[in-house]
């Protein structure tokens, strides 16, 4: 079911609901993505979308520039993407409005150019969330340590400075340590080495993708001995993102509190359903959806579907509905 | 002694050895026989295919077709480099050292103990090892820094005391000085008379008749004679290696119009100091020929250096037609009309992947058309009249120096010195590894050049280099010790250098 | 024909030694990458009916034309027997650093405050990429470091200025001189593509037909006698360098008019791709060897590669497979045609 | 003819120079890193009073275990003259291949469907180490191809081969031996340390008092007269080469216990540190220089150059370029404290 459609007149192809549907995967080397690469293909059959062979940009915007370029050589009508780096696309962007492409983005917005829909959940949201679960469970003090992703991608930026902001504004009694780790488990096992070295008295950690360092983590606090029960008052809170079913696990366990689900199935379906609704020539408007989310208008004219990205905790982490309990089961 | 061990085994045998690089055929059908006990000697001309056939007779090299055998079995195969270690020991033409690895090192290389090695105990046998060749020097210390001749000493010093009942040594004289080379003689003497075969190469025929008792010549690629040396006289031997009748002319000072105090001075070095010589003053005029001779520490080479800005000194003068040239810098000389051929080839000679024509014309790219553009057409030129004017066996202008042999090597950074004109020629060991009928076309270039009014240093001790030299500037322990004119005597010069004329 | 011998002897030496037409080996090394090239080519048209469309190879050609620059800055700085891994950092910071001079100091902008003319963009581009290689330079001439451990210092410190001053935002405020290079097509081709040839033509000209060019062979085969030659090889190594940031710097500017925009990671790990691309194409990485014209074959070689794989939408999970067995057989391949070993 | 100046005075020459004590320049090329390091450790004692503690230096040395294996790996490597870049992919490639060679075929545990018993996992990742190693080996030295473009293929092939076989994803479920090396303790030090110890221990003792040894420094400092000295110079090459592999693999295990799972893209720009590690520690990427004992110290310099950092807890914005200028700093400082120039 859509939100709110109606037809209007929307690219070149408007009206064509079969033209090809051109999908560039962002990498193929994380677990969070490598869920949405399994989701596309399935999403696709289902909703009847005309999808080329995807390509798949390997971590680099010149990659997807180029495949871009590509995917539209071969006569794509419609583009889905989801850039890591929203920098390096604008002229990719420019160009294809200028040959009438709609273009989809997932997970990230870009910041200039013009596309047809966001589909993203919010990650300012994921680090305010993240913020206020340890926040509550301190008790709005102690020490906290952070895994930033990369600061030269969106998303790390954005859970680092939500993460910031709020710690800031609603607990200023805690303590946050940012450790840099360019997404890398090794170098957040070293930081959070260190810093328990530094700090015995840490209290939450906060890892901005479960994917990378929920294993390094754990298996520092098992050699230091500080992978203790939620009742015991030296218990350290982790609060992690992405809902990979390790994630889950871990949340069964009692070793990790808590996760951000970031919903790699909602963003194949949703990326899929709007580049067909866009050769179908629908438009949407901002508001609430009929599928849990809502359309804002992040300006420029872009729309956003700003998608639910549940907190998993003990409570509900066994609920059917979350991903991260579809797959690898 | 010939004789006796004529009928013995063959300590080394090579039949029908043809090898090609490319189009150029460096031996062709090819043969040598070494008899066990002997010292054989084989001499040609640069490029003549000597080095080569030393390639394949230590198996560095495959030939292309025929084959090799030592004491009358097989070589063995290519990859077993032990046996063959065993078969033979070599000084080869090009250096082997290691410069990074130690002294006593690089005499021990390979064998520096079957289980643990003893770093002190092989300090110790190295020094012992380098005793007899006066090499005086902490083996601990990097092979690079040592000089040129105390490279090739410590070559032979390992060559000679790995072992091998035959041992090759290709051109070990080139780069030492008298003294050093009696030294050597003493040695091989020594391991002779224990009855190690030796194979000799030099381009110093006297040094053959004074080692070997026989001799294999080689003539573009081609076996022409073996025969015992005591057979075969001097005149012969340069006749078989030339291919042509005739004997040799080393041009002497003597044809040569004498200078005279009137002709205008081009080189002056007044009070001279640096790194091993101190107060050396000295005029060259034009169209003077200058000996430098001395030991090898006497500091000659260090002087000869200074002047073409290899080297800056630490007080003194320079000057070319009067005027002052910048210490330390060889654009300056260069800039002043002072060419040079440097000590060590391989050093600061050439560059060893680019072509003849480049390494010949490169102190005068700039000169060859205009703004620095370097015309194709006027870089083979040069490379071209080098070839021609300096006796340069090659396939082209175009040949990497790197497959060029020794001699011809050196010939090129000849041509190098002289491509630019100069009006100081500065020559060290200009000769070294050139043989005997291109030497004399070497000097007669020297000799041309002072005539067209150039002044020219020559840092030699060859009596040959020598000759052409109106006057011989003695140095000892760093100053300038005797100066002979046109007249000087052999015994006369060695006392000098020895320190112990008057 | 030469003639070798002296004149006089000339009759008596037979032509054993044969001294034939000169064999240009120099220039069989350049070909080295045509039959795997060609191989390629007829691949891609098998393969697929885009590849050897006009517009495919164009945008192939665009695509590589700021990493064209860097393989030509690379390879004479490998020629005169020097490294410069910095040249992947430059190529983002120098933009950044340019544009932040002269943009506002605003949130989205990310100006420094100084809001110097627009106009200087592209000049400040260029002297700090000049400044970069001019600091590689200090470092590796004279204080004697390790070109290799120095420009990776260097490429750690500048990619870590880029992020710092950036604040790791990709910067979308540009002033429109400043992509005028990496936007425009002139005479149909893109703009970058004739910077890059033009540069490469240059480079090629001046490589093998002046002496400044030459000496860096010189210099890279062999330093003391370069220097014994009369070449004042460290002013020329820096001259080197400085050029090397430059053309680095050049390259940002086209990559970002390309984009549209700079990313804080923009050029990350491209280093690898540039030496695989001089190296591929016959520069020595112990100086002295090597022809421009080798390195250029390299980068399209590199290039049509990853638009084969594009367009054979290669399952994204054996994209690196492939792409590495591709180059390794392109390399076994151009090996066993010239039969020259490379270093 | 020609004769050259034969004094009958042989005897006249005296020993010149005298024999010294002997000064070991090998000795102080080693300690280049010492007095970087001790600066740096005097520094750290200043900022944090946690630094000096035996806790924090043992874990910055269980950190760079892993890192240095491959240091020793690349250095012995290095010293022979050669190349390896693919170790940064083996570190990752080994471990995930004899995993999947051993875990069911399940979607989580991505096996390979083979099942072997559980106790292989460990010899087949080492000898899959090998195995690329080898494979190095027959490129380089059969094809004669260039080692640094060799194993840059190999590093994209491999690491592409570490996507295919894992499908991308994280491993998590890993056989409980192969986690011990990497996470268990032996006398109060990580057992990783000890390894690491014990590799670098035999490492120097063979590089310095054995034949075999020592032919690594002959072949890297002049490959034909090695051969001319009877070393079987492709035998050595070639061993040192599958040692490399080996060596590499072990560091993935160790890593693997570390961490817990093996990413993706676990290992991914290693290299660079590895080479930093290497070259600052003395080892000259032109062959022939270097110690192992140098190489260690690189490693510690850098592992507590990091370990500063973090406990100085620098802003995430200017780590990079902070890191980047100590580096150089720390270079200057050995540089001059030593007087030798680096290459
Ligand atoms: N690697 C090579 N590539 C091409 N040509 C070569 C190579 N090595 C030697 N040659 C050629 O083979 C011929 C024989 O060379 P070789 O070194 O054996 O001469 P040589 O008799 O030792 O001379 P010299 O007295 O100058 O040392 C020469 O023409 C030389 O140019
Ligand atoms: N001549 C040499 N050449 C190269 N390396 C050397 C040499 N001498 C010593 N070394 C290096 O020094 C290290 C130790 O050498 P050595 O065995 O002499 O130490 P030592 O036993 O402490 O010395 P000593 O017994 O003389 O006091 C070795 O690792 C070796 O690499
Ligand atoms: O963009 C991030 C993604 O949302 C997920 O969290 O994994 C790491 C990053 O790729
Ligand atoms: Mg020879
Ligand atoms: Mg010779």
């Amino acid at each position: 079911g859509e939100s709110s459609p109606s037809s209007a007149p929307g690219g070149a192809a408007a009206g064509d609901a079969n033209a090809k549907v051109g999908v560039d995967f962002p990498r193929a080397d994380s677990d969070f993505w490598n869920s949405y690469i399994k989701y596309v293909p399935q999403f696709g059959k289902e909703l009847g979308v005309n999808m080329m062979a995807p390509t798949n940009s390997q971590n680099k915007v010149e990659n997807l520039v180029a495949n871009v370029q590509s995917l539209t050589g071969q006569g794509a009508k419609a583009i889905v993407m989801a850039p890591q780096d929203t920098g390096a696309i604008a002229t990719t962007l420019q160009r294809l409005e200028q040959q009438k492409i709609p273009v989809v983005t997932v997970d990230t917005r870009p910041d200039q150019g013009k596309v047809y829909m966001v589909v993203r959940a919010d990650n300012k949201a994921y680090g305010e969330k993240a913020c206020k679960f340890l926040g509550d469970k301190l008790g709005g003090k102690g020490k906290v340590v952070e895994f930033q992703g990369a600061l030269s991608s969106v998303n790390g930026r954005d859970r680092s400075e939500a993460f910031a902001a709020c710690m800031k504004k609603d607990y200023p009694g805690i303590t946050v340590f940012e450790e840099p780790t360019d997404w890398e488990g090794s170098k957040a096992s070293s930081a959070l080495q260190t810093r328990l070295n530094q700090h015995p008295d840490i209290k939450g950690i906060y890892m901005q993708a479960g994917g990378v360092f929920l294993a390094p983590t754990l298996q520092v606090l098992r050699s230091t001995n500080h992978l203790l029960p939620a009742t015991d008052p030296n218990h350290i809170f982790i609060v992690s993102n992405d809902g990979i079913p390790q994630e889950f696990e871990s949340i069964r366990k009692g070793e990790i509190d808590a996760t951000v689900s970031q919903p790699a199935d909602l963003y194949a379906k949703w990326a899929l359903f709007y580049a067909k609704a866009a050769l179908e020539g629908k438009s949407f408007k901002p508001g609430p959806t009929d599928h849990d989310s809502t359309i804002v208008d992040v300006g420029n004219g872009n729309l956003e579907d700003q998608l639910p990205a549940p907190l998993v905790t003990k409570d509900n982490v066994d609920d059917k509905a979350l991903w991260g309990n579809q797959i690898g089961k | 002694m010939n004789e006796a061990a004529a009928g013995g085994t063959l300590a080394a045998a090579a039949r029908n050895i043809t090898k090609r690089y490319g189009k150029t055929v460096a031996l062709n059908d090819v043969g040598i026989e070494i008899r066990d006990g002997e010292s054989h000697a084989l001499v040609g001309r640069n490029g003549a295919g000597k080095s080569t056939l030393v390639s394949i007779l230590t198996g560095l090299q495959a030939p292309d077709s025929g084959e090799v055998a030592f004491f009358g079995r097989p070589a063995p195969a290519l990859s077993d480099r032990e046996g063959w270690r065993r078969n033979v020991a070599c000084v080869y033409q090009r250096s082997t050292i290691m410069p990074a690895l130690s002294v006593a090192e690089n005499l021990f290389i390979n064998r520096q103990g079957k289980t643990v090695i003893s770093w002190p105990k092989m300090r110790r046998q190295s020094a012992e090892l380098l005793e007899p060749f006066g090499v005086d020097v902490d083996v601990t210390k990097p092979a690079s820094e040592l000089t040129v001749e105390q490279r090739q000493l410590v070559e032979i010093a390992r060559a000679l005391s790995v072992g091998a009942k035959f041992i090759i040594l290709d051109e070990p004289t080139a780069q030492l000085d008298g003294p050093a080379i009696e030294r050597l003689f003493e040695r091989l003497r020594a391991l002779q008379d224990t009855g190690i075969t030796f194979m000799f190469i030099s381009h110093h025929l006297e040094e053959i008749y004074e080692v070997c008792q026989t001799v294999t010549v080689f003539r573009d690629a081609r076996h022409i004679l073996t025969a015992p040396v005591n057979e075969l006289g001097r005149a012969e031997l340069v006749d078989a290696m030339t291919g042509e009748p005739g004997g040799l002319s080393v041009p002497s000072a003597a044809d040569r119009p004498n200078v005279g105090q009137k002709a205008t001075v081009a080189l002056t070095l007044r009070d001279l100091s640096g790194d091993s010589f101190t107060g050396v003053s000295l005029e060259a005029r034009k169209g003077e020929v200058i000996g430098l001779a001395g030991s090898a520490s006497s500091g000659k080479h260090q002087v000869a250096e200074t002047i073409y800005g290899l080297r800056k000194p630490t007080s003194g003068v320079i000057e070319v037609d009067g005027r002052k040239v910048k210490p330390g810098s060889v654009v300056d000389a260069l800039r002043h009309g002072i060419g040079c051929v440097p000590r060590d080839r391989h050093h600061q000679g050439l560059v060893l992947g680019l072509s003849i024509a480049e390494n010949a014309a490169l102190t005068v790219m700039g000169k060859l058309g205009p703004a620095g553009l370097v015309p194709p057409r006027q870089l083979a030129s040069v490379g071209g009249s080098a070839i021609a004017s300096y006796d340069i066996v090659a396939s082209g202008a175009e040949q990497p120096v790197s497959d060029l042999s020794g001699g011809n090597q050196q010939k090129v950074v000849m041509a190098r010195a002289l491509a630019g004109d100069p009006k100081v020629l500065v020559l060290i060991n200009p000769t070294a590894g050139v043989d005997v009928k291109s030497k004399e076309s070497l000097l007669g270039v020297v000799d041309r050049v002072a005539r067209t009014g150039a002044a020219v240093i020559v840092v030699s001790d060859e009596l040959d280099d020598l000759k052409v030299c109106d006057r011989v500037v003695v140095m000892f322990h760093g100053e300038v010790a005797h100066e002979f004119g046109r007249d000087w005597t052999e015994s006369a010069l060695v006392a000098a250098i020895e320190g112990v004329a008057e | 024909m030469t003639k070798t011998l002296s004149p006089d002897a000339a009759t008596a030496t037979a032509p054993a030694s044969g001294r034939r037409t000169p064999i240009r080996l120099a220039r069989f090394r350049d070909l080295a990458l045509v039959p795997a090239i060609i191989v390629l080519m007829v691949i891609g048209a098998l393969i697929s009916p885009t590849f050897l469309t006009v517009g495919n190879l164009t945008d192939v050609l665009q695509q590589q034309s700021a990493l064209a620059l860097l393989v030509l800055a690379e390879a004479m700085i490998l020629i005169t027997g020097k490294f410069d891994l910095s040249l992947e950092s430059t190529i983002g910071f120098a933009p950044v650093l340019a544009i932040a001079l002269v943009v506002p100091a605003t949130d989205q902008a990310h100006g420094l405050g100084t809001e110097w003319p627009q106009w200087m963009a592209i000049p400040l581009c260029l002297a700090i990429g000049a400044a970069i290689g001019a600091l590689n330079g200090l470092l590796i001439l004279k204080f004697q470091l390790s070109a290799f451990i120095v420009t990776l210092g260097m490429l750690i410190t500048v990619r870590g200025l880029h992020v710092g001053v950036s604040g790791g935002s990709s910067l979308f405020q540009l002033p429109q001189s400043f992509m005028y290079l990496g936007f425009e097509k002139w005479f149909g081709l893109a703009a970058s593509v004739w910077i890059a040839l033009i540069a490469f033509v240059i480079g090629i000209v001046v490589l093998s037909y002046f002496r400044q060019g030459r000496s860096l062979y010189a210099i890279g085969g062999n330093v003391d006698a370069a220097r014994a030659a009369g070449i004042r090889t460290n002013a020329v190594v820096w001259t080197v360098l400085i050029l090397g940031g430059v053309l680095a710097a050049l390259a940002g500017i086209l990559e970002t008019g390309r984009l549209g925009a700079i990313g804080a990671n923009m050029g990350e790990g491209m280093i690898f791709t540039v030496f695989a691309a001089a190296v591929i194409g016959g520069i020595s990485l112990n100086g002295g060897k090597g022809t421009l014209f080798g390195a250029l074959c390299g980068v399209l070689m590199l290039g049509l590669i990853q638009n084969l794989l594009t367009l054979m939408s290669v399952d994204g999970h054996w994209f690196g497979a492939i792409n590495g067995v591709i180059i390794l057989i392109a390399l076994v391949l151009s090996r066993l045609t010239t039969g020259k070993a490379q270093e």
